[in-house]
């Protein structure tokens, strides 16, 4: 189902999100669900959605953006920001291999693309990931452009949109990584201060450090249909508890039953709920 | 490993807790010399078994344990309990008790010293109520202006299906918002293992410390093993890579001093590791003494975005 | 049975809330007048069988709940769920719209029109954890300085086993005490059955008003009759003994003003009810509009801290 | 168990308080807990706690004052305030003949005995009710004894000690009842922005409108064993389930197992328990 093989060495807390999935029927354009098989341009029109069965695809960053996005008012930020490699971090290969592997595949700097634009008119910031660079992990260029993309928000007086998918943080970058987690939160905390509003939308797999930072704390919280939602991802959590886990286990549904998201939220119906989301929050000064 | 970059910061700082020790009149200067001496090395290149000696004690069954430090350096200490929703989490602990004379606020993390007592604490792993207990003592001490202290001792957040259920990823997330809200002068101390998200949610402090011996980390050393090197056994390889040791975290500027401890580590002796720990949080807590609510949010979300390092 | 001293208060603010209402240019001066007159009543003893009918009236099947409200008054509503917990409780709805163009929050208990929903919602009888989902709502208007209005519509907070071990009254209790921090202005309307703790529990606002034939009371009459004349059926004595409605609360100064209804009860007129529902609420709101967090604070608590008659 | 034959009468949420305990054998006191019999002096000298098995008979407002206060320090406030008949409240006998019986039979004025003092040398101010006072029920004199004795405590600069025992609202007062837990809320927040503490202990039974208001929103909870502390009574809420209920139902004991109190505490450790959280919230202006 995914696109990225690199992506199961990355995610930490879980780190078998791809196994959990039905095997993949060979290419990254058959459903999962049905089977169904399908052109990328006719996946692209669906939104990544199977016309047949509705399964949701995963959508890379910059698609997303222009799925949500009035045409032409995207202008990213901080395209620039490339990561070191604190640790000298070498495990079956180098860390600076893999990100340069990660940078040619999928054509961005890092997990994240920030930058601003207007959805149905409405100005906003927006914080996408993309869960093919390296599975989405939160190193430190994803910690501080989601913290530019606050500051960002913040100076312009509008709502900041976070798309989150992810495996959780980089290990790569040990210790550095984990502390994204309190930097980003530090980031949502001056935002609200600003008086501005967070709107966070978890996408499959949103798992590991981004679930327990900033991706929870926005100010309504919305899930694709059968995103993984987890602090911990089922195989970890199997191997500790040694239980027969219930079938949606950590997804979306679960936690909106059990109070953790605002709504679920089709694909097709995301666009113009963020609309009235941010007209509902307004702006919060200059623009 | 310490890059030529990162090199002038820590040693600034090594000064500096030094200097802070020695103005409040440490009656130690062997064990803080000995502690220099340690990060002289440094500059050299730790082996791997030197990593992974301090991994082994960090976990150390006979360390000294949150209650421990607690009934040696608190006076009247008060233990407050539940999350005031559906639990009480042994896994964490809190309370009030005094420090020098003022009240302050305790949370910790709790493992267990028997197998019976590991159990209902769950080896210190908490659940969401645990961060829920902790967050309503916290917002009890910002009310009334006690300083709040957190010792941080746990593999992680518990990973099970209940925990997820009631939200461990949110309650984290939570944890961090409200400390770094808070208006009171906050300081956190890793005194064993600092696992992951579980660690962190009770450490966006003005001032994070380490124990010598102490450990904080993205991952289980394990954990990074198993995916990474797709071996457990890899483990003394993995921790060697991530460098989870305090002289690390320290280098990496995401901790603001080091608590020394006894030679041969806190669990040979529970008294003196006591008395070192409460030098040095008295020693923090004294520098943040008359700093005002707005500062002290602003100075420490400031300190926290600044952590990263960017090619 | 009003009483030489509440005579007074009460006549005033009678004339107050017509006063706000013409201010406002409202275009149901039929209604106002034939609330004027049931208030004239008032200075001749109602029967028990006229308070009787009030009751009858307030849990009318027909009656609009508060999503019929929502769906005719507020614009762009967006519902939000959960207490990032452990559940969302659907016998308290919660959501942003607009109102008069301007982003508010609302909160209100939500009774079932057919039994399948009744059930799911719990016949409007929410747990702890329906107060917590309306505690974090509440706090995030706070954050983005957004009003409050809630609808009180309950028989009561659930009395269950579950509903006490989630701690049904520490939740009622704190949920009035974030009312009681807000620094937004916040309008309460009992549309329906204002039903003990469970209803003040989403009460304690800078205004609060009742519907015509709404009832707002200290236990249901059949419980008080159960509890002083040991027999439940001496529920029409009990309604006449303790005074539920509209019209008595306001001469206690309990609430701030009464809402009209379609003459023959709100249920005969759903469009009606909620076009006269607006207006009251855009009134209040109106007078709450440029006062500041803390004077909204100050006058809210010392209207409540006024609330009592002694000898 | 009680001697207040008319607390029957005025719990709301809680009615059959009484009811739920093991028959009284003939005299107040016996022992319900394991038979024993005492002279009064007896059970004064034990706190009133059964030296036989531990069992802890109610407590009235004025011996609960003289077991926790240091001697000699206690200053009565408010103590000429009492209930109007705002309803003209009649049922099978008038408002005001309760009211007047009342006050006879316990010689008080109200459900609240309200003052300062000090405990161990601390100064405080309390708020200690009398359930033999029409049940411990709550209208507008306790509401007003407690509001007054937030002001006096933040006036001093002390913490306020409340011990809660309370059938619920007094439905007498009726929607005035039910106002007193707004005020008393009110109170509690206008003592906390002061900076001043509650310490709040409920003792049995805690139940109703106490707990849904002031008595839930101490910064430290204590439970005497044993206390009921339940918003709905068992019995309503047996009626209203017709489930069978756990045995230690809305006990103290249960209570603290699901997080929502701090402790349990036996009466002979009351008084230093309180000293020592006296000590730790210290003066909060001056004395
Ligand atoms: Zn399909
Ligand atoms: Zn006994």
């Amino acid at each position: 189902m995914s696109s990225t093989p690199q992506g199961i060495d990355v995610s930490i807390e879980d780190k078998r999100v791809v196994a959990e999935q039905p095997p993949a029927k060979g290419h990254p354009n058959t459903c999962p669900g049905c089977g169904s098989h399908y052109r990328d341009d006719e996946l692209v029109k669906h939104l990544r959605m199977c016309p047949h069965c509705g399964h949701h695809f995963p959508v890379r960053a910059l698609e997303r953006i222009a799925q949500l996005l009035d045409e032409g008012t995207f202008i990213e930020e901080c395209a620039d920001l490339r990561s070191a490699d604190p640790l000298g971090f070498f495990d079956l290969r180098p860390y600076v291999e893999r990100l340069a592997e990660a940078e040619t595949s999928t054509g961005l700097g890092d997990a994240m693309v920030t930058g601003g634009g207007r959805i149905e008119g409405s100005a906003c910031r927006l914080a996408v990931m993309d869960f093919a660079f390296m599975g989405g992990s939160m190193g430190s260029v994803v910690g501080e452009k989601f913290a530019r993309a606050c500051e960002s928000a913040t100076a312009a007086g509008v709502p900041l949109v976070s798309i989150a998918a992810s495996g959780g943080a980089r290990m790569q970058e040990g210790i550095l990584a984990l502390m994204q987690l309190p930097k980003t939160v530090c980031a949502v905390d001056e935002l609200h201060d600003a008086g501005c509003a967070l709107i966070s939308v978890m996408t499959h797999p949103t798992t590991g450090g981004l679930l327990a930072s900033f991706a929870s704390l926005g100010d309504v919280l919305l899930a694709e249909p059968g995103a993984l939602m987890s602090f911990a991802g089922p195989r970890v959590v199997q191997q500790t508890t040694k239980e027969k886990l219930p079938e949606d286990f950590g997804r979306a549904e679960q936690n909106l039953r059990f109070g953790h998201i605002d709504a679920i939220v089709p694909r097709g119906e995301l666009r113009p709920t963020i609309a009235r989301l941010l007209r509902l929050f307004g702006s919060c000064g200059q623009l | 490993m310490a890059s030529s970059d990162a090199e002038p910061g820590f040693r600034e700082r090594l000064s500096k807790l030094a200097g802070i020790k020695s103005l409040r009149g440490t009656k130690l200067p062997a064990e803080l010399e000995r502690l220099q001496r340690q990060l002289d090395r440094l500059t050299e290149e730790e082996t791997e078994e030197e990593v992974w000696e301090r991994v082994l004690l960090a976990r150390d069954e006979d360390r000294p344990y949150t209650l421990d430090y607690v009934a040696r350096i608190f006076g009247e200490f008060f233990e407050l309990h539940g999350d005031r929703g559906r639990d009480d989490d042994s896994a964490i602990v809190a309370g009030l008790g005094t420090l020098d004379g003022k009240t302050v606020a305790l949370i910790g993390q709790q493992k267990g010293r028997d197998l019976k007592e590991r159990v209902a604490r769950n080896f210190g792993m908490a659940y969401p109520e645990g961060y829920r207990k902790a967050m309503r003592v916290m917002e009890l001490a910002d009310r009334h202006s006690f300083p709040v202290l957190t010792l941080v001792d746990t593999p992680g957040a518990y990973p099970g299906v209940a925990a997820e259920q009631h939200g461990q990823g949110g309650a984290i997330a939570r944890s961090q918002a409200v400390m770094a809200r808070l208006g009171v002068p906050t300081v956190a101390v890793v005194i064993g293992e600092g696992g992951s998200g579980g660690a962190v949610a009770l450490a966006l402090a003005d001032k994070v410390l380490m124990q010598e011996n102490a450990m904080y980390s993205v991952i289980s050393p394990e954990g990074c093993a198993s995916i990474l090197w797709r071996d457990a056994s890899q483990a003394q390889k993995a921790a060697a890579a991530f460098k989870p040791d305090a002289a690390h975290c320290l280098e990496l500027e995401v901790i603001d001093g080091i608590v020394p401890e006894p030679a041969g580590g806190a669990h040979t002796d529970h008294d003196l590791a006591a008395e070192l720990l409460r030098e040095a949080v008295t020693s923090a807590f004294a520098e943040l003494e008359h700093v005002s609510p707005d500062d002290l949010r602003r100075a420490r979300r400031a300190k926290f975005r600044a952590m990263g390092v960017l090619a």
